[in-house]
């Protein structure tokens, strides 16, 4: 099985939805000659020719606007949106437009659309290369919110958000594009081309959106975690010895409460983990689901371990970052309970 | 070298505020026939001139002259006269039907009837309009049932929207009508994406975006403009001037420009100026600008200039803020008395056609509303299914929103 | 003391920091020489002259990044976007900016800056005049975020904000402008000034930023709620007979936990309401926070009644809308659990 | 009528991309001293080709002529090239620096340095800046310290900002310097908001905006023109126009349109082209500019046409998007020597003076690197405490995060 790294893996999914179909067009800054700041894009302009990979002025608005009436024409626009600290400009079309075109117009318009983001910190990018903004598109009714923690995962989800008639916030961790990242920052990187989730199939294949997997089985607590928080948790897990369950939610909304509430009802105890600020996250919302569908299940208080409510600083990056420890003293106080 | 005055703050202000009164006549109006008709492909530099006149075809005495004329046969003129007088009963009919509770909200077209009407006959079919809530002209035109709109308007048990719509706020795809977004602006970009999709696919239909003078202001106009004249979208890119935003004259978003259509210049992009109660210039700077489109010309922004005769909405009260008798002031006259003193002129209409005319449509409009009624108005009668408010978020409903549609015991 | 409607308390804050700031301004679209088209600006460039009092251009981009420029030079801005429906365009000088200005510049440039924007539903405006947004700033660090439900709170609150040396989001419940609503919305509506909160002393006075107000003491369920929902559910105790303790939250952050935990840590209950979408709204936080205080008193689990997630529709308005009906049952259910 | 022939998609292309040999004989550029200084209130209308065109005094030979001329003493003119030097020397040390690992990013100015570094030179105490990233000779010709913009750029114990902003996003309320934002375009809109304040308390200070060529694609760059054209701020709005975005010419954000500076032509702002290489036409631009502002006649948008002969970022490399040798086919040379080279030609210079001035100020920016470096680098020494990261989110800190605070053990 070839292997590829977390870009390798996304530049693959679109090569391969554009391979299929003629209406995938795939845009944005610096996407087309250049192909992504980030490379993700490499080539495709090359092998589909500028009418489908191109560069288009900096205007976040602009490029999702555009998208939103391409998608109504009938073609199906996978835009990049450079970091998702840049999303902003765009959110009144993704919110307003993007979000509720088919409800608004019974189907006659709708929105196949995704925009891809890379999301979270641990690059030293400071305020604006690091946010994780997913829980402003969680609460967005019409939105799908996907984040990827690995290449398998990455490509069959990335397909599956392009042939998805809706549209979908792809969030790309930014710290795994890579390899995994486990937030033990002073340890040496290792490749995804030396584990396992970086062997991906060639060709087409989809991960559906809307299913959790469980990643590592566990009998003491329940971790809910996605993108690079899924690989702090499994450090947590064999720093601290914890026989956590670790549930890689990978789609947001839709959730997969099915497999989150099996996990909970199982282990009886449950932390939430993700990078964006703590207030108003998506753990909240977790815990919130968590606590009203296994309420009876809980023998500790669902714990949440998130970014603080600050802006994401610069120096600071590793006290900010919730790392391994900071998880494993979540679960400890989970066990404790 | 600096001027040791302190620096003063200005706020543009309309000439007349509710007391004065309005006097029009400074305003420079360019006789009719006389602003020439250049080839589509002109360089736009060189007829930059036309973003701050005004193209204009029928003058007073109802001739229609000058290059821009001559385009539309007697049929033609005949539809488009009816098609103005079926929408401006239209309203009269919807507005009434607001006022005894048959729905919230309604926004009338008084005035600018000639704006949507006409230029809807430029289209060809397949082209798509991306409307803002007063070009209502382009489905009455362009032969969208009536009932339907009503259907829509008391968000009834055939709305065919199904409820989930503020009145007016129409969609239809088989019409060329892109679903009406309460949001100012967004859709003007989005007409310039469809235009790109169209071009990347090699097709031949073309899109038309529409926008208020005040929206101009709103992100949504930059950015379309911006892609629009980078890729060289075949749109066209209409600015609806009726000299009013709600209560905020057009000077508070054209600022210190002469024109709204003169921000198209700093773009590269060809800009007219049109008289938009003149129901010809209107369809032949349309024609223009959407052969430029489909010949791969590019894009072009027009400038309608018109007036907004009525409230802004039925939530709206302009004796608040302008003078009452300011619509009689305003210089370009009613479209639909223009076109029909046209067709006066020509013989092929007269006041008695006229009268019976206005009958016909009456009765046409309120058996569309009888039947529209039939099923249901906002408060009464038939009624989209609390069902429906749970379809359609997404392809396919979720979990979640499956339990919550459980929860509503619907 | 003078009785006031919402929108007279409203005017009135702004008409008394006028008065006493001349660095107080107030601008928006239709807001000067109109008054504003809820007419809470009515009066104020008359009085205060047009460079105090003006109206913009549609641009709500523009007005807070105007504003955010004029709180750099010193100013006190307080702006008014026409719905919260309409404030996305502006989201990014929002969240980029105006939250951030403090921190990133270590306080050498701040942002005393109110956005007022009405917001809920309630009056048949469909999509684009009926959202409640609340949560996608409540997230964002560096922002306040306040909700009043009656003219006395409304009046000092806002004087609060327009004091506030931050950014503070100002929603007015649109639906209560001009008398309480509880959801009973076929019965005949009264007004303000029939209302004991309707009363609204003269001249200054504040009500401090982050304090809630036990807007009803009762042993059996805390509800916490804030704008037309507190209406809501004292309607809801009244018709259900159920003898909740109201929380009126007023300020949503920072929030006021102590006055939280203790209702709860009382009545071992909980139920959380408001009209936003229930997905990832402020709601999920509320739901977390009281979990994670008051885990070992809660006898069930934290209920949550909301706005369904879709996009608000018009002619369903009384399906959508969380009357007492469904706050009634949900109260019920606590108790039952 | 309409053409059979299917609709193109059109994306606009670089003249060269790696591999060709970049020849920029066809871009026509005006002699120095060509283009006349019209009168500070003349109407935009009447100066619009000044939009087209590019102010230029510095001709080949290193004489300053023509009208634009004759603005600077001596002194200041060697100010100026000192400030550039400076400025170029801080990049290549800070550059260095990053590849040592002592921060983790870092931004140059090669090539477009007379821009920032003459502009401050027009401006008054308390005239505020709205910069981007690009503009740190406004800080170096202000005369803020070299060593606070290292501490900044390290992250040390000593940054003025705690630790809290990515390297060169610099803050200075002091020396008019906008906190930077990471976000392009918002602090256009900003300098107009700022500009209000100004004229509505009846003061006398200026906002400068500052803004790249991409950039102005944002909507920000809409809502300034707007917001600017309408109330008349007192404020020059400048677009750096040095030819690239990241990998992304300025022809993907400009389209259609000759130059940036047409924008402005759009609101009825007076535009300008200068050449941004030339130290004295930028001067006698900016002061130009700011003289309409202080004298109540409103906005001006100036585009400073120069080169980023540097990466984007220590994160870019453009040898994969452009050629190698663009930058020095690029016509309007190096701003540093085009100013040595008029001191020369005036006597007022050397090589033997310039090559001391290099060495001095070489050891200047090293004994403040050494400073800098004493209070520790990204990695190494002294560092902000996790206890700053909480403090400043608001004036008062809520609750939440005090026990977040506590949390974390800090
Ligand atoms: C983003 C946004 N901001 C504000 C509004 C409120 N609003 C509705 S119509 C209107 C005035 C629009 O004026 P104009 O663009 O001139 O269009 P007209 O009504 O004159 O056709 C305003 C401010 C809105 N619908 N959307
Ligand atoms: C809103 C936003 N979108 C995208 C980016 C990423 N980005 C940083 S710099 C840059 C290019 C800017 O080009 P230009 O405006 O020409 O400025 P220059 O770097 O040439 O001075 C891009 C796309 C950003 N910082 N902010
Ligand atoms: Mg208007
Ligand atoms: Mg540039």
């Amino acid at each position: 099985m070839p292997r590829m790294s977390m870009i390798e893996a996304i530049r693959d999914a679109m090569d391969v939805a554009m391979g299929r179909d003629d209406d995938v067009v795939v845009f944005g800054e610096d996407v087309g000659y250049f192909g992504g700041v980030f490379r993700c894009t490499q080539g495709l302009q090359q092998k589909y020719g500028k009418h489908r990979c191109f560069d288009t002025p900096i205007s976040e608005l602009g490029i999702v606007g555009t998208a939103i009436g391409m998608g109504a024409y009938g073609l199906k626009p996978c835009v990049e949106v450079q970091f998702a600290d840049y999303v902003y400009p765009a959110y009144d079309q993704i919110v307003s437009e993007a979000a509720r075109l088919r409800y608004r117009s019974n189907g006659q318009f709708t929105c196949p659309l995704v925009i891809r983001m890379p999301t979270g910190g641990g690059i030293f990018g400071g305020q604006t290369h690091s946010q994780s903004p997913e829980a402003l598109f969680t609460h967005v009714a019409g939105l799908k919110t996907v984040v990827p923690s690995n290449p398998l995962d990455a490509k069959g989800l990335l397909i599956a958000a392009i042939e998805d008639p809706d549209p979908v916030i792809f969030l790309e961790p930014k710290r795994l594009y890579n390899g995994p990242f486990d937030g033990h920052h002073d340890r040496p990187v290792t490749a995804w081309s030396k584990h396992p989730l970086g062997e991906v199939p060639a060709g087409h294949y989809t991960v559906p959106l809307g299913k959790a997997e469980v990643r590592r089985a566990g009998a003491d607590v329940t971790v809910l975690a996605y993108g690079t928080m899924v690989h702090v948790a499994e450090a947590a897990a064999a720093d601290t010895g914890i026989d956590a369950e670790i549930v890689d939610l990978r789609t947001l909304v839709p959730y997969d409460l099915d497999t989150i509430a099996a996990s909970v009802r199982k282990t009886g105890r449950c932390v939430v983990v993700h990078e964006a600020t703590l207030t108003s996250g998506f753990g909240a919302e977790l815990s919130a689901l968590v606590q009203e569908t296994c309420f009876y299940h809980l023998e500790a208080p669902v714990g949440r371990v998130a970014g603080w409510d600050t802006p994401y600083p610069h120096a600071q990056e590793w006290d900010y970052f919730p790392g391994p420890a900071r998880v494993g003293r979540a679960l400890a106080e989970a066990m404790e309970a | 070298m600096t001027d040791a005055a302190p620096l003063r703050f200005h706020v543009p202000e309309p000439e007349f505020r509710p007391g004065d009164t309005p006097d029009f006549s400074q305003v420079a109006i360019p006789k009719a026939g006389s602003v020439r008709r250049p080839e589509v492909d002109a360089d736009p530099e060189a007829i930059r001139d036309l973003a701050f006149s005004i193209i204009r075809v029928l003058n007073r005495n109802g001739e229609a002259v000058g290059p821009w004329a001559g385009l539309l046969s007697d049929e033609e003129l005949a539809t488009g006269l009816r098609d103005m007088m079926l929408l401006r009963t239209f309203d009269k009919r919807m507005l009434m039907a607001q006022r005894q509770g048959k729905t919230s909200f309604y926004m009338q077209h008084m005035g600018e009837e000639a704006v949507s009407a006409a230029f809807r006959k430029a289209l060809m079919p397949g082209d798509m309009n991306f409307p803002t809530y007063r070009q209502a002209g382009l489905l009455i035109a362009g032969g969208y049932p009536m009932v339907e709109m009503m259907n829509q308007i008391y968000s009834n048990e055939a709305d065919p929207l199904k409820g989930r719509q503020l009145p007016v706020l129409y969609s239809s795809r088989d019409y060329g009508f892109f679903s009406l977004s309460g949001n100012l602006g967004t859709q003007f970009v989005q007409a310039v994406g469809w235009a790109m999709a169209s071009a990347i696919k090699g097709d031949s239909k073309i899109a038309v975006g529409w926008i208020g003078d005040g929206s101009t202001a709103e992100s949504d106009f930059h950015a379309a403009l911006v892609f629009a004249s980078t890729y060289k979208a075949p749109v066209v890119l209409n600015i609806v001037n009726n000299q009013w935003a709600i209560s905020t004259y057009q000077g508070i978003a054209r600022g210190g420009s002469g024109t709204f259509a003169a921000r198209g210049l700093g773009f590269g992009i060809p800009a007219l100026r049109v008289d938009g109660n003149d129901y010809l210039a209107v369809h032949a700077v349309a024609k223009w600008a959407a052969e430029r489109a489909r010949r791969n010309l590019g894009p072009t922004l027009i400038e309608h200039v018109t007036y907004r005769v009525g409230a802004h909405s039925t939530s709206d009260d302009p004796s608040a803020y302008r003078p009452k008798a300011e619509s009689d002031a305003w210089p370009l006259g009613d479209p639909v008395l223009r076109l029909k003193n046209h067709l006066i002129a020509r013989e092929l209409w007269s006041e008695e056609r006229h009268k019976q005319a206005e009958a016909e449509i009456l009765d046409t409009v309120i058996a569309a509303q009888k039947e529209a009624e039939s099923h249901g108005t906002l408060h009464s009668g038939g009624r989209p299914s609390a069902r429906d408010m749970f379809e359609g978020v997404f392809a396919e409903m979720p979990a979640h929103l499956r339990r919550q549609r459980q929860d509503a015991g619907v």
